[in-house]
């Protein structure tokens, strides 16, 4: 029963997404942008996803909120040319009708939601599930794989955030007295 | 285990670990002394995994201790080898002569960032190339990624910050459609271990999910790669990143979007796949041409040569792109050769303009009268490296354009060996006028002298391997050679 | 139960949505979107439930906590423009 | 395939999450103003990840935390990729708006056009 | 070889001589003697390196080396054969006297950046050499690249605008038809044949089909700039821009001939001549030279600058070496070397005196010429000489090598060009002759500067031994031809 | 927004229990979900709530943005370390069995709680640097 | 800030910690410790330990106060509700000043959050003495003047 | 576990889903800013007690409940909180309680929806 919460969530978040398209006050896209991931969240607890829909409540309501409204206090709070030249407009309508149709084509091919049987789950999953905890010692799966099993993947993670954190306060941190 | 064996560890976790320690140095020297050390202990790795590949082949390595497909995998073999020798290579070239550059654009405080970004630019690309994971893939390609657009946001031009925005869109809209298809090759096969999905692709190969998969890997990597008409982002971004920075990205970056580009085609996906039934070479092919003419016409037109060299590129991508396209050994050769001598020349070139740019505050053609005389090594080096990039003999760049016809011609296809060459000869017109300014005009600028040596012995460096590579050939397309067989192609 | 409870939940927030995509003042919207957090904290709860998984509720109680920040955050916004003067 | 009716929500969340990802698309490559070309992107990435977590959902399994009693589990893998994906789009985010922050000191503006047009004064 | 050193070295030193010079100009360049001195040093050492290889290929020495393998099977390779040899005679002996004569044109003119000129002026014979002793074609495209490159500033000499146009122009085509056109031709080859070396009876007879083989062809004709077949003859007006000297050796000698010789090159060990009878393209491509010869002496009477009409001139005579090489005969490939030889005297002397006339008397048109004859007599004694070589009278060089190409055209039945070969002739004479004529016989228009003398010594005496050079060729032809067809001569 | 009471009390009695939520999220992640990097968002949060409420400067004195840089890399450099020292032991890059020779699972386990230590204080660092640095820009 | 305060709040982060933590092993129980110290050392050093912060103080007597503030609220949704449903023209709504007697700003805090958790009414703005309050009753309104909540938060604060 | 508990909790848990329903409807159907923060107390209070109430029976009394009633304190302190801190900003950006049509024209900063 939980496949209709889940459709009718990202029915909520596709139609939070079609109104930002059309919103211009910034701020209230960037609240409404909070609204959505946290739907995400929900969805993803739903999918059985809790360690993802915790890092999603977590980033999107607490970081990407903040930081947007930050950026938005020391820029602007309106969108004052919505829409664009016709050009624009088809150009991008082609490009996701293009990337939306492939995936839309491939889907056909794609093992149902929820189906045991399908290649992924049978293959490495099930070791991890069969012998993560086993190997490891740590009864949350998802950490072990995250850590250990694919902790190379982590370390690559956690030197994004940190290339990010270095590169924000390269190029906004006052360094010099006379900088704005 | 001896330490040799954990060299393809090494070759990225060094770099890593240098990157948060770099951080923490206060002092701007101490912190480019570091960064130094660091980018030349990192080539030395790859010099050795390159001796060592040579030697037995493919090298693997566990990390953690746990074997693919349950854990991540590093795999070396001759073509990611020489990839890791030409980025970390142009890292130990390009960081000792960042001190000038930087010294003037960065505040003092803030130039132990720049180099920790160089180095963490310097993981990433690294991280791709060795990896043998495709998701590992995907998180190193951001690594690089945030590290280049923070790199190029920092040059001192204001449209440095829309190039570097633009680029982070578009860079991200390709790592999208990169995480996409491997997304959808994972759903059909169960692994993320690139050897793993080409095992297991063999049965899955017909399903709709793993066609897509291809289109959306191409076109994500072809973004990255700056295909045209992918490569939008790629001009403004080199012309307004610092010098130094564009010397190593130019070089560097769109390299590694090729190798994204025939790692999943010849490896993951397969030739017959990609080529027989989803005839990718149809789109590679007219789109790496295209680019080649539309990258050259643009660059005789700018004025400011920095953007000029960017436009270049974007004819240089186009030629590999058509080369992997061609699908046979001699065009894979020319790509591989390309990838690496390109990024010889661009590297060498992109230095040029770090010196003109560090004695004269810019590089447009005005700046350029006369200083045939004033800059004599320096217009030298860009002469050379000009020559390259036309493919005059005896240079790298006339290897890397025989290949390509040749290639063309193996693959039966005339008028692309035409056009490949009719493409070449724009490279004649903007490199010339420059010489001839630089030569045959007359300065009338402020009176200026030779870069320092800190800068020109990089410059001079590059630009010798320019030559020494035009004439000893046995190192890139030897290589280049076995990698194209082991990718499986005919000959 | 669960199922009916949190289709309900689902119900309201697509109610609690509609105010906030309309405003019109931005109070109006932050006021919106902290009921839809509260309403959220709810839904994640009993989503653990629904899924037979009821240890899941740090997931709420994070929820819970940062549904507060972030409505701070837009009001201070608000207010000063700035998030970073001294009040 | 044999019934429509299962196969439509075998595949309804794998749609939305299309649908997602053109809405984000979409934004990002018509809107000229960087914030919401910002937000389109974050639509793009997560609709990409919804697709990932939904492929690693199994009917009748529970969350790949080890439970007493739990036959099945949900498959732990794409939860950890798109875990590690989340965190490149944070940073990606709080790069780019960084970016906007300067753009917006430089041109006075974080319209395209209106950028555009004072590049060329 | 007992002892003695491989003759392959000869070859090479060849190439390392004058490339040992370039260095030592620069080395020098603050001591204009000390610079010149070097010069003419490395170009009588060079003459003497290539006469022992003469001497070497004479005593039947294959004088052979392999430099580099940058293309793995297609080596970088040195292989000197007989026309090879005759071509490197021509081009370094008239080296030295190049040199003699520039010093004093260099130093009358008072030119600027004479340091950069003599350098490249070495560096452009190295690479003459190179194309010279090739063995294979992508050995001949590298150094016929070279000389393309190392000429250019030499053209652009003087950086005015009017140089740095016709520089463009001249780097442009010659680029431009090497690589858009000759670079696709050899790799077209390789990729048919799987070998780029010089081979008696020529590589890919057999390998290809005739339409391809055709296109093959065309694509050498045309891609062979340098020997500046219409429409691809603009770049050498334009390069008569550079000072004199580099007209003279370059322009009507190295550059050019290197572009003739690369043709018979082609012809003879790429194609076959047997190959070459076949071939529909062939036909075309004649009637492309033949209608260059006869356009290009039109053109040349409508110049009244006197270097224009010279160079439009050099590009008639180009093709004769063309036209001798799609001939595909024995007698025609005798005739296409040699004209090297004849043609060079001839032309070099032309060059040289107009190069006197500016330095000495400042003009540059013919139609200022009236009376010069009288204060300038050795000169224009000289250049009516030179005239007569290019018509082709007796006891000139001219008329061996036109003599042998008109055999050629017989033996393989075309008598329309024997006639296009005669109309040539007296076009040759229309547009050449009046020049002494008028310098001789007509009166110094009103009002004309006094005091005009010849010019410095230097240039006269390389004038003197160029017009010697025209009677020699004639005189003593017979060396010359037997080295062409001598027993170690390769000819096909 | 200090002068409001209710808010600046409120604030006050939750920042620390923010923070000692992070905490216990950072060390039960081996048996629940969250981990390093949501502990290190719940801590800066934490900070931010404080800083929206009470300033950046007040923050910034309790928690200086050196402090905060240096956690940053502090913590990808314990990460990376965990991974040396493995192989210094003898296993793989980032095998953490070798940290334990007698017992491989509690080596896994040391080598868990360290490397994600090592995420959660950097994303702690990263987070609320770029917070301040974002608050202490000016607008202009 | 009294060292006695920070010890407080580090006891009271503890218990926090073991409700939440479930795992009793050493291990863990001594991450407790040091967790709950560290942030009572950070919460020192933010200013956040003082009677604002961590009203200790009041906590003794609230167990007394929540029965009939929860009985207050279940009221107030019934009559909020029922308002909710209604024709929009029957709202009477009113906004007036409250007094508040409280004598700590913690007390004042906690009638002020009193009145908002209720719903029908709530703290527009707080100020030693009185509190704004908006009503969607006039009635709510009037019975918050008669000073009952009032009295039970007072109540709670003790006397000192 | 008796069938009154569970019987007590369904009635809980939907009656808590309905305030919450309800609550919602009020954020829609009431006029101005200044009543509609009321309805978010429903669902703050009401709304949100129940449902945690009907939760906690559901699980008798362990880790589970001890989480329900945390998440039960934290929305005590921080919704009323948070309402408190709209409505006054809201009065301090320039909305009168007394006024209700100047709420719904909006304080000039946000224009009605796009
Ligand atoms: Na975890
Ligand atoms: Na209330």
């Amino acid at each position: 029963m939980e496949r209709l919460h889940i459709v009718l969530l990202i029915a909520l978040m596709i139609a939070l997404a079609l109104a930002l398209v059309r919103m211009r006050n910034l701020l209230a896209i960037a609240i409404l942008s909070g609204v959505y991931s946290l739907l995400l969240a929900a969805v993803y607890t739903l999918l059985d996803a809790v360690d993802v829909a915790f890092t999603e409540a977590a980033v999107g309501a607490g970081i990407t909120l903040t930081l947007m409204l930050a950026a938005l206090s020391l820029t602007t709070r309106r969108e004052t040319r919505p829409g664009g030249r016709a050009a624009r407009r088809v150009l991008g309508l082609a490009v996701a009708f293009a990337a939306g149709a492939a995936l839309v084509y491939a889907s056909f091919d794609m093992p149902a939601l929820g189906d045991a049987a399908a290649p992924i789950h049978n293959h490495v999953a099930d070791r991890y599930i069969a012998e993560g905890p086993r190997d490891t010692g740590v009864p949350n799966i998802v950490t072990a794989v995250l850590a250990s099993y694919r902790g190379y993947d982590t370390l690559g993670e956690v030197t994004v955030i940190f290339t990010a954190g270095i590169g924000v306060i390269a190029l906004l941190w006052r360094w010099r007295r006379d900088e704005p | 285990m001896s330490l040799v064996q954990h060299l393809p560890a090494l070759q990225v976790a060094v770099p890593l670990l240098a990157a948060p320690l770099c951080a923490m140095m206060v002092r701007p020297r101490i912190a480019w002394l570091f960064a130094t050390l660091a980018a030349w202990a990192t080539f030395a790795v790859s010099l050795a995994i390159f001796h060592r590949v040579l030697d037995r082949g493919l090298i693997l390595y566990e990390m953690g201790g746990w074997a693919p497909p349950l854990g991540i995998g590093h795999a070396v073999d001759p073509l990611n080898a020489l990839l890791l020798v030409l980025v970390s290579g142009m890292a130990a070239i390009v960081m000792p002569a960042a001190r000038p550059g930087v010294g003037v654009e960065v505040a003092p405080r803030a130039q132990r960032l720049f180099f920790t970004l160089a180095l963490l630019a310097l993981t990433g690309m690294l991280g791709i190339a060795i990896t043998g994971d495709a998701f590992n893939l995907y998180v190193f390609l951001e690594v690089s990624s945030l590290a280049s657009y923070a790199l190029v946001a920092t040059g001192a031009d204001r449209r440095a910050t829309t190039a570097a925005f633009n680029y982070l869109v578009q860079g991200t809209i390709g790592a999208m459609f990169i995480l996409i298809g491997i997304g959808l090759i994972y759903m059909m096969t169960g692994t993320l271990n690139m050897a793993d999905m080409a095992v297991r692709l063999r049965e899955a190969r017909d399903t709709a999910p793993v066609q897509a998969a291809l289109a959306f890997i191409v076109v994500g990597a072809g973004i990255k790669f700056a295909v045209f008409p992918a490569h939008v982002w790629m001009p403004n971004a080199y012309t307004y990143a610092p010098s130094l920075v564009s010397a190593f990205f130019g070089a560097t970056a769109t390299k590694v979007g090729a190798y994204i580009l025939i790692r999943f085609i010849f490896n993951v996906f397969g030739v017959d796949f990609a080529f027989g039934e989803m005839r990718i070479g149809w789109a590679l092919i007219p789109l790496g041409l295209a680019g080649a003419f539309v990258g050259s016409l643009v660059a005789i037109w700018q004025d400011d040569l920095k953007r000029m060299l960017a436009y270049s590129s974007v004819a240089q991508v186009g030629y590999i792109a058509a080369a992997i396209g061609y699908a046979n050994r001699d065009g894979l050769i020319a790509a591989i050769v390309h990838v690496f001598n390109h990024g010889l020349m661009k590297g060498a070139l992109f230095l040029v303009m770090a010196c003109v740019i560090l004695r004269l505050g810019k590089a447009d053609m005005r700046s350029f009268r006369g200083l045939g005389r004033r800059m004599p090594v320096t217009m030298g080096c860009f002469v050379v490296a000009g020559l390259s990039m036309i493919g005059v003999p005896f240079t790298v760049g006339f290897i890397s354009k025989w290949y390509l016809v040749v290639g063309a011609l193996d693959a039966g296809l005339w008028p692309v060996a035409a056009l490949v060459v009719l493409s070449s000869l724009l490279a004649i017109v903007y490199i010339w006028r420059v010489v001839e300014t630089a030569y045959f005009r007359e300065a009338d600028g402020p009176r200026t002298r030779e870069a320092p040596a800190m800068l020109l012995a990089p410059t001079l460096l590059l630009t010798v391997l320019c030559v020494a590579f035009g004439v000893a050939t046995e190192f890139t397309v030897g290589v280049a050679g076995s990698a194209a067989d082991m990718l499986g192609v005919l000959p | 139960m669960f199922t009916v409870a949190s289709l309900l939940v689902v119900a309201a927030m697509a109610t609690t949505l509609v105010r906030a995509v309309r405003g019109p003042t931005p109070y109006d919207r932050i006021l919106a979107v902290n009921v839809h957090g509260t309403m959220t904290v709810l839904l994640i709860a009993l989503g653990g439930f629904l899924t037979d998984r009821p240890d899941f509720l740090d997931l709420s109680l994070v929820y819970a906590l940062l549904n507060f920040v972030g409505t701070l955050a837009a009001l201070r916004f608000f207010r000063h423009g700035h998030l970073g003067e001294e009040p | 395939m044999t019934d429509p009716l299962s196969f439509l929500s075998g595949h309804a969340v794998q749609w939305g999450a299309v649908v997602l990802l053109m809405t984000g698309l979409y934004i990002v490559m018509t809107r000229g103003n960087l914030i919401k070309k910002v937000v389109g992107l974050n639509i793009v990435q997560t609709a990409v990840f919804l697709l990932y977590i939904s492929i690693g959902y199994v009917e009748d399994g529970t969350a790949p935390i080890v439970l007493e009693g739990a036959a099945r589990y949900s498959n732990p893998l794409p939860h950890v990729l798109i875990l590690t994906a989340i965190v490149v789009s944070v940073a990606t985010t709080s790069l780019a708006l960084a970016l906007i922050v300067r753009i917006r000191e430089a041109y006075g503006s974080i319209e395209e056009d209106e950028i555009r047009e004072r590049e060329s004064d | 070889m007992n002892g003695l050193p491989d003759p392959g070295w000869l070859a090479a030193a060849a190439i390392a001589t004058p490339l040992a010079g370039a260095v030592g100009i620069l080395l020098a360049r603050r001591r204009p003697n000390v610079r010149e001195g070097v010069s003419l040093a490395s170009g009588i050492v060079l003459f003497c390196v290539v006469a022992l290889a003469a001497a070497a290929l004479e005593a039947g020495e294959r004088i052979r080396l392999t430099l580099a393998e940058p293309l793995t099977g297609l080596p970088l390779s040195l292989d000197v054969e007989p026309l090879g040899m005759l071509f490197a005679l021509v081009a370094s002996g008239l080296w030295v006297v190049t040199t003699v004569y520039s010093i004093g044109y260099m130093r009358a003119h008072r030119e600027s950046d004479q340091t950069r000129f003599y350098a490249f002026f070495a560096i452009s014979i190295a690479s003459t050499m190179g194309v010279a002793f090739a063995g294979n074609m992508l050995t001949l495209f590298v150094f016929y690249e070279a000389l393309t490159l190392a000429t250019f500033p030499l053209v652009a000499h003087a950086g005015t605008p009017e140089a740095r146009r016709g520089a463009r122009t001249y780097l442009g085509v010659l680029l431009g038809t090497s690589i858009g056109l000759q670079l696709l031709a050899i790799a077209g080859t390789y990729a048919v044949a799987g070998t780029l070396d010089f081979t008696p009876g020529g590589v890919i007879d057999g390998e290809v089909g005739g339409v391809a083989a055709g296109a093959l062809l065309a694509l050498y004709v045309f891609g062979v700039g340098k020997a500046a077949i219409m429409p691809f003859h603009r770049w050498l007006p334009a390069a008569m821009v550079a000072p004199t000297p580099v007209s003279a050796l370059l322009h009507a000698v190295a550059v050019v001939k290197a572009g003739a010789f690369a043709i018979l090159k082609v012809a003879a060990f790429i194609f076959g001549f047997d190959l070459l009878r076949d071939l529909a393209m062939t036909d075309a491509l004649l009637w492309c030279a033949a209608f260059t010869i006869v356009a290009a002496s039109l053109v040349a009477m409508t110049k009244d600058n006197l270097k224009a009409r010279l160079a439009y001139s050099t590009v008639s005579q180009l093709s004769y070496i063309v036209l001798a090489a799609l001939l595909a005969g024995q007698a025609g490939f005798l005739g296409g070397g040699l004209h090297i030889a004849t043609h060079a005297f001839g032309k070099i002397t032309l060059f040289f005196c107009a190069g006197a006339i500016l330095v000495a008397a400042h003009k540059t048109e013919v139609s200022q010429l009236d009376g010069l004859g009288r204060a300038m007599p050795v000169t224009m004694t000289a250049f009516a000489i030179g005239a007569l070589s290019i018509v082709g009278l007796p006891p000139l060089g001219g008329i061996l090598s036109k003599w042998l190409i008109v055999e050629g055209a017989i033996e393989a039945d075309r008598a329309v060009l024997v006639a296009v070969l005669g109309l040539s002739t007296l076009l040759n004479i229309v547009y050449l002759l009046p020049i002494p004529v008028r310098a001789f016989l007509r009166a110094p228009p009103e009002g004309a500067a006094p005091g005009v003398r010849e010019a410095p010594l230097p240039c006269l005496a390389a004038i003197a031994f160029t017009t010697l050079g025209c009677f020699a060729l004639f005189l003593f032809s017979d060396p010359l031809i037997g080295l062409l067809e001598g027993p170690s001569g390769a000819s096909p | 927004m200090s002068d409001n009471v209710i808010v600046r009390v409120v604030v006050k009695m939750l920042a620390p229990f923010i923070l000692l939520f992070a905490l216990y999220v950072q060390l039960h992640g081996d048996y629940g979900p969250g981990g390093g990097f949501q502990a290190g968002v719940i801590f800066a949060t934490g900070f931010i709530v404080y800083a929206i409420v009470f300033g950046v400067r007040r923050t910034i004195q309790a928690l200086p943005f050196a402090a905060v840089t240096a956690m940053a890399s502090l913590g990808l450099a314990l990460y990376a370390t965990v991974g040396f020292v493995a192989l210094g032991l003898g296993g793989a890059f980032l095998d953490y069995g070798a940290l334990d020779s007698r017992d491989p699972v509690h080596g896994q386990h040391v080598g868990i709680v360290l490397i994600e230590l090592g995420v959660g204080v950097t994303v702690a660092g990263v987070l609320t640097a770029v917070f301040y640095t974002f608050a202490e820009r000016r607008r202009r | 800030m009294p060292p006695a305060r920070t010890f407080s709040l580090f006891v009271v982060l503890f218990g926090a910690w073991l409700l939440l933590s479930g795992h009793w092993d050493p291990f863990l129980l001594g991450c407790g410790a040091v967790s709950a110290a560290l942030v009572a050392a950070l919460a020192r050093r933010m200013g956040a330990i003082d009677g604002e912060g961590h009203p200790i103080q009041l906590a003794w007597r609230f167990p007394a106060y929540l029965p009939w503030l929860v009985w207050r609220i279940a009221l107030a949704n019934l009559a909020v509700v029922r308002a909710i449903l209604s024709p929009v023209a029957a709202l009477d709504p009113a906004a007036g000043w409250v007094d508040a007697n409280q004598k700590t700003t913690a007390g004042l805090v906690a009638f002020a959050n009193s009145i908002t958790l209720t719903p029908g009414t709530v703290s527009l703005t707080a100020l030693p003495g009185r509190i704004h309050v908006h009503a969607l009753a006039r009635g709510e309104l009037e019975e918050l003047k008669e000073g009952e909540m009032n009295g039970r938060v007072c109540a709670m604060e003790g006397r000192r | 576990m008796s069938a009154a508990l569970d019987i007590a909790s369904w009635v809980l848990l939907v009656g808590g889903a309905l305030l919450m329903t309800i609550g919602a409807l009020g954020l829609i159907r009431l006029p101005d800013f200044f009543t509609r923060l009321h309805a978010a107390g429903v669902v703050d209070t009401g709304g949100a007690g129940l449902l945690l109430l009907g939760m906690a029976l559901q699980t008798g009394f362990d880790l589970v409940t001890v989480k329900l009633v945390l998440i039960g304190l934290v929305l005590a302190l921080t919704a009323p909180t948070a309402s408190h801190a709209v409505a006054h900003s809201a009065l301090l950006g320039g909305l009168s309680p007394d006024d209700p049509s100047a709420n719904r024209a909006g304080d000039g900063r946000d224009e009605a929806p796009d």
